[in-house]
């Protein structure tokens, strides 16, 4: 019944989230339409952090580092592009201002970041390895700032949204049609690997590690690929955040970055598939509906989570759809 | 209002359909202010608002609206709210932004999209060369004017054995640069520190033990506070210089008696002795109770700016709007006022000297530095 | 490069490692009996340094400005536990985590609203101001010589007050087994609101110190309280050794790096570009040392488990 | 029903051989040996603080040994991960229930099945559509007798029902040898003795390292008992022999019975076992 329901709440926030930017369409407000796209973008984001938090425990405080470095594969790519200098110098290998080809480069650059950063920092556990991945964050801010090549703490300006074959990427429906996708295709990929073998004990390394190893599954290799993946989804809405802003810049990698991501899995619902797209929501409502109120909205936003931390532990999914239930 | 409620049910959206087809806009001019007013920059948000308010305040119109809304000091929110104010609102104008790092992320994209840009702070370099644009018009300065000035100042005083220091990103560079472009004394170092730091310990006991006869620093903010009160206790008297932005009015009484004597450079002061000058200093203190900072002159002169465009142009014809621009004809808080081809100000930069007056640490010009400067970035403008 | 200079830079490396002890020893105390991660610790710095810019800016005394920024975190770090942390002793670090940010932004925003935007005034007494001249010929601060034997008498007082008291024997006990001293009578909520309290006002310290040479706005706490993670988790977590040894360590390594680090590069780069990427290391360095900590031992320097 | 253990020819197929373990100036385990042959039930027991616990952790794996070797099917495993050791062939079940107690019963038995055939790295496909993975763990389910529960959340399930999970999750890895901690533990008179028939008949599957604190249970099941006192094995034989060793009468059984007053109305029968051994 559980499962129903919130199978339920899932369809509903699709649905919500498709309908909202098509009544803004029909209605010419096009910035209704940014919020949506930015909604869907950092739901992709939180997907990827709740692969590593929610299914596999592994706290990280250093999801940034992915964001930002999918947005700088972006920035990078981009750069050259606009300005026609070759990306390697030595090898005249060019930019480009293709999407396809930008996600694809930043999906590689941020799982590889992720599997040195996840080989190294799953030698640790508990608070330790929250703090390793948020000294690792800090790492990559600093890096970035000071880094002159770049644009450093400036950030680079993108003139023009990159281009997706087929279709017209500066009409901002449009995009919210190609970030939606990558939204609805990641979900559906996580939803079956939650199901598959590796889900299945990477959830089991969560809940029992000493069960795991018993049964002769060793949970290094299992948490280190699902960190690995966690960081691909989160740099591929890294790329899409940058190009949504047309920008890219050091304050991608804060510390503050990664706090963010990590409230919009606790505000919609730790380890639920669609809990990041609840929480990206509700925060986006948030930031546009009490930031128009008073500017020390802030204030509300920590009564709210604290709410949610001390009395709503399901999140937002866990009070629409219930208690969590196994999955079949 | 109407864009708020996105996420509530989808029934709830349609039904809002119905009551948020966009109204007509009354002639006039709406203006986008996107600035810093929460978190730890926000005092410098809160002067260029309400500089920019008074003005318009003053001047009895009821044809300006003006949304304001806080970028956090974040490039991203930044970009979101001028998405919002043009796509939304749909304002004429935007102004408002403080940092290099967001009027980078904004401007491009706003006057692509046929938007005025009046900064009344941040004027990084990329926006005066090769980026400039038609449509966008800095009234405050270009980033490197203030150290520039600083540098010829210098040089003149006779100074040989610099010191420099500043914080380790692009606006500290650009600051550096600037100074040496124009000072033709000796270099004895450079330091770059960290962005935000705030112990300077390590720094001060280098200077003293450099045997510069003079420090040049860029520490804007917190930083600059920390750095002038440990300055002052550690007992090392080779003498500071530095742009206005440490020595600002909100910044000096946290600083306290560590800045007193120290010169600095700015384009404008409260004293400067002209009648639009002494009507804005008053009437900010009757209306905000405290003294104006530099940044609440800049959003001062931004709206005036604006506001005498309007008198010889509607803002929906962009041509004629930018000329009247271009003319810059209102009266600025600093006196004379023009704009370079690449529409950043031609104007007169002052040597500062903090004082204390009965309680309250301010400035008083102690001199001139450069007479009708010109930023270095106008020859490669093209427009 | 004089010897003098590299021993003030030791004695400044010195002084920043202190104050961290002050922060991250409050920081380690409540994570080893508690078995809490207290994010808004910055938080209670920061409002030591504005109770004390308040306090010491309304009468002209820093020592009242001191005891009020003592009185005034732990009456907050008091607070808190009581309504909100004590709810999240046995949640998992996630909801610690997000919690306690949550009280960061409500702290942060609150002070603003209560004080404004701009930064607060709070300046070193006449009696301690000015530098003094050390034997070698060295000028230092008197101030920076009065905070590191602050830093170093509170030392000595946590390490007797945990070894040596009643009142220590019972934290001590709380951080082995928290049914046994429950089961021994003591009110364990008691200890528990005492010990942060006692957490929380040696962050209020710190802040009120630290801000009579730096800038009291909001804001001031974040960056000092990830700093004091950073020593925490190299020292391990729970040991106030720890906390004294990790604090030293990054106070010396991010002082020196910041100086030796542009000088090494110059060496064998033009200076702008070797200062540049100097500095950028160092701005990394302590990072890069809690990482290398770690990755050789897991559970910091003198931790026990994770 | 087992051939008698003494003389037997088929080679151990767990063996312990000087196994040495010090925790400072304690010294946990002292040159232990023992081993494990196919179709028997060798129990451990020893008073509290004997170093059962820092002996089973050493032989899954939690815990590497200053000295000695731990054999596993003919291969030497001491250097060997626990997981190593689980796919090798070692089944242990724990003493404190050892679950994932957010997933169906039905879950966690897939997951001992999904151990044993190895191929976890599998992201797409579903592990409950795998049929040879779920056929085996009904089969390991029905065996202990929970296979009417299946769907239940473990959470949910009693204390005994758990222990006969644990034990269902060791079935499904076909093992070589089982190590149980304590299986008796915290269950009724009835439910002893159904899981005491259970493990009777298990040890045809395989042979069963067992610790167990319920004597009655160990002196009716085991071929042969090792006593551990003090990290030491003091002696090792069939019930018999260990009823008459002077040795563990002194050193254990008089303790135990002051040590443990509850042992004797919890476990019955368990006055009998002693007073057998007593003189």
């Amino acid at each position: 019944m559980g499962v129903r329901r919130e199978t339920m709440v899932n369809t509903l926030l699709l649905a919500g989230l498709l309908a909202v930017p098509l009544w803004a369409l029909w209605a010419d407000e096009p910035f209704t339409i940014t919020l949506a796209t930015r909604v869907a973008i950092l739901a992709l984001a939180g997907v990827g952090l709740n692969l590593a938090l929610g299914t596999g425990g592994l706290v990280s405080f250093g999801h940034a580092v992915f964001f930002g470095i999918g947005g700088y594969a972006m920035g990078i790519l981009a750069f050259h592009a606009q300005n026609y200098t070759p990306l390697i110098e030595s090898l005249s290998i060019p930019g480009t201002k293709s999407m396809p080809v930008i996600w694809a480069v930043a999906v590689i650059a941020s799982a590889l970041v992720a599997l040195a950063i996840g080989a190294l920092s799953l030698r640790t556990s508990g608070v330790y390895f929250i703090m390793i991945t948020l000294a690792f964050g800090q790492m990559f801010y600093y890096f970035t700032i000071s880094w002159p090549a770049y644009g450093g703490e400036d950030g680079m300006s993108i003139y023009l949204r990159n281009s997706f074959p087929g279709v017209n990427t500066l009409v901002p429906f449009n995009f919210f049609a190609i970030s939606f996708a990558a939204l609805l295709a990641v979900l559906v990929l996580v939803g079956r690997l939650m199901r598959a073998p590796f889900g299945l004990a990477l959830s089991a390394a969560r809940q029992n590690e000493a069960r795991l190893r018993a049964v002769g599954i060793d949970p290094y290799r299992l948490r280190l690929t699902a960190f690995t993946l966690s960081g691909a989804i989160t740099g591929l809405a890294g790329a899409l955040y940058a190009d949504l802003n047309r920008f890219v810049s050091p304050s991608m990698f804060s510390w503050q970055t990664s706090g963010e991501i990590m409230i919009f899995v606790i505000l919609g619902g730790v380890g639920r598939l669609f809990g990041p797209v609840a929480g990206a929501a509700l925060f986006i409502l948030l930031e546009h509906f009490l930031g128009g109120i008073s500017e020390y909205w802030h204030i509300f936003l920590g009564v709210l989570l604290l709410g949610v931390v001390l009395f709503a532990r399901g999140g937002l999914i866990g009070l629409l759809a219930g208690r969590e239930v196994a999955h079949d | 209002m109407r864009a708020k409620s996105l996420f509530l049910a989808t029934a709830v959206a349609s039904a809002l359909a119905l009551a948020a087809a966009p109204g007509a806009r009354a002639e006039g001019i709406k203006v986008g202010m996107i600035t810093t007013l929460s978190g730890g920059g926000a005092s410098l948000g809160v002067d260029v608002r309400d500089g920019f308010m008074l003005a318009v305040k003053m001047s009895g119109r009821d044809d300006i609206e003006v949304v304001i809304e806080d970028d956090q000091r974040k490039p991203d929110i930044a970009v979101q709210l001028a998405d919002k104010m043009i796509q939304s609102d749909r304002v004429d104008l935007l102004t408002g932004i403080i940092w290099s790092n967001l009027a980078l992320a904004v401007v491009p994209a706003a006057v692509a999209q046929g938007k005025f840009y009046l900064s009344p702070n941040a004027g990084p370099s990329q926006l005066a060369g090769a980026g400039c644009d038609p449509l966008h018009f800095n009234v405050a300065w270009q980033n490197d004017d203030l150290p520039a000035a600083a540098g010829t100042y210098l040089a003149a005083e006779g100074f040989d054995n610099t010191l420099l220091l500043a914080p380790n990103y692009p606006a500290g560079h650009d600051m550096v640069n600037g100074f040496k472009r124009t000072f033709t004394g000796g270099i004895n170092g450079e330091i770059f520190t960290k962005l935000g730091q705030k112990d300077y310990a390590a720094e001060i006991a280098q200077i003293r033990a450099s045997g510069a006869d003079s420090v040049f620093f860029f520490l804007p903010g917190g930083m600059g506070i920390s750095f002038l009160k440990q300055y002052a206790d550690s007992g090392v008297d080779i003498p500071l210089f530095g742009p206005a932005f440490s020595f600002d009015q909100g910044i000096l009484q946290a600083v306290g008696d560590a800045a007193l004597g120290v010169r600095n450079t700015s384009q404008w002061n409260k004293d400067i002795d002209n009648p639009a000058n002494k009507a804005f200093v008053e009437a900010f203190q009757a209306e905000y109770g405290r003294l104006p900072s530099l940044y609440a002159s800049q959003g001062y002169d931004t709206a005036n700016l604006m506001i005498s465009a309007m008198e010889k142009a509607d803002v929906s014809d962009t041509d004629a709007f930018r000329a009247a621009l271009e003319e810059a004809d209102f009266d600025s808080v600093r006196g004379k006022f023009s704009f370079a081809p690449n529409h950043f100000p031609v104007q007169d930069i002052y040597v500062r000297e903090v004082i204390k007056e009965g309680d309250v640490f301010t400035n008083r010009i102690v001199g001139v530095a450069a007479t009708d400067f010109v930023n270095a970035y106008v020859d490669q403008c093209k427009m | 490069m004089s010897l003098i200079l590299v021993i003030e830079q030791v004695l400044n490396g010195l002084q920043s490692g202190v104050m961290l002890f002050l922060m991250a020893a409050g920081l380690t105390l409540i994570f080893g009996v508690m078995g809490l991660i207290n994010l808004a610790h910055g938080s209670l710095y920061m409002i030591g340094a504005f109770a004390a810019a308040a306090v010491a800016g309304a009468t002209g005394s820093f020592l009242l400005g001191l005891a009020a920024a003592l009185a005034a975190s732990a009456a907050a770090g008091a607070l808190i536990e009581a309504s909100v942390l004590r709810r999240l002793y046995g949640r998992d670090h996630l909801d610690q985590v997000l919690a306690t940010f949550a009280l960061i932004l409500i702290f942060s925003e609150g002070t603003r609203w209560l004080f404004g935007s701009f930064p607060l005034y709070l300046d070193i007494p006449d009696w301690l101001s000015g530098p003094v001249l050390l034997p070698g010929g060295i000028h230092y601060p008197l101030y920076r010589l009065a905070i590191i034997g602050v830093g170093l008498l509170v030392a000595f007082g946590l390490f007797a007050l945990i070894s040596r008291t009643r009142i220590g024997i019972r934290i001590r006990a709380g951080e082995a087994d928290r049914e046994m001293i429950g089961a021994l009578g003591v009110n364990i909520s008691v200890l528990y609101t005492l010990v942060f309290a006692l957490g929380a006002a040696l962050a209020g310290l710190a802040g009120a110190l630290i801000g009579a040479i730096q800038s009291v706005q909001v804001g001031m706490g974040e960056p000092v309280m990830i700093l004091a993670f950073v020593v925490i988790v190299i020292g391990g977590i729970g040991s106030i050794r720890g906390a004294l040894v990790g604090a030293l360590l990054v106070g010396l390594t991010d002082t020196l790096g910041r100086i030796f680090l542009p000088m090494l590069f110059g060496l064998f780069m033009e200076p702008t570009a070797a200062t540049t990427t100097g500095s950028a290391l160092a701005s990394m360095s302590i990072y890069i040392l809690m990482a290398a900590v770690l990755l050789v031992k897991p559970t910091g320097l003198y931790g026990s488990a994770g | 029903m087992t051939e008698p253990v003494n003389g037997s020819a088929t080679a151990p197929v767990l063996e312990v051989r000087g196994l040495t373990k010090a925790f400072g100036a304690l010294v946990a385990s002292r040159d232990i040996s023992l081993d494990l042959r196919p179709g028997e039930i060798h129990a451990l027991i020893g008073p509290n603080g004997a170093g059962k616990s820092t002996l089973i952790a050493q032989i899954a794996g939690e815990l590497a040994p200053d000295r000695g070797e731990i054999w596993l099917g003919g291969r030497q495993v001491t250097g060997w991960s626990t997981a190593a050791r689980a796919r090798a062939g070692l089944a242990r079940t724990f003493q404190i229930s050892s679950l994932a107690m957010e997933m169906t019963v039905l879950q966690n038995a897939v997951l001992g099945a999904l151990g044993a055939r190895g191929k976890v790295m599998r992201f797409f496909a579903p592990v409950l559509g795998d049929r040879a993975l779920v056929e085996r763990a009904m089969a390991a389910l029905e065996a202990v007798g929970l296979q009417d529960l299946a769907a239940l959340r473990t959470a949910e399930l009693s204390h005994g029902q758990r222990r006969q999970l644990e034990v269902a999750v060791a079935l499904t890895l076909a093992p070589r040898a089982f190590l149980m901690d304590e299986p008796m533990a915290g269950l009724g008179a009835s439910g002893s003795r159904r899981l005491m028939s259970f493990l009777d008949g298990l040890r045809e599957r395989a042979p069963i390292l067992l610790i167990e604190h319920d004597m009655d249970a160990v002196f009716a099941l085991a071929d042969r008992i090792s006593v551990l006192v003090n990290g030491e094995v003091i002696a090792t034989g069939s019930a018999a022999r260990i009823r008459g060793d002077a040795r563990v009468q002194e050193a254990y059984l008089g303790e135990e019975a002051e040590a443990m007053p509850g042992e004797e109305a919890c476990a019955g029968a368990g006055g009998e076992g002693r007073g057998e051994a007593a003189p």
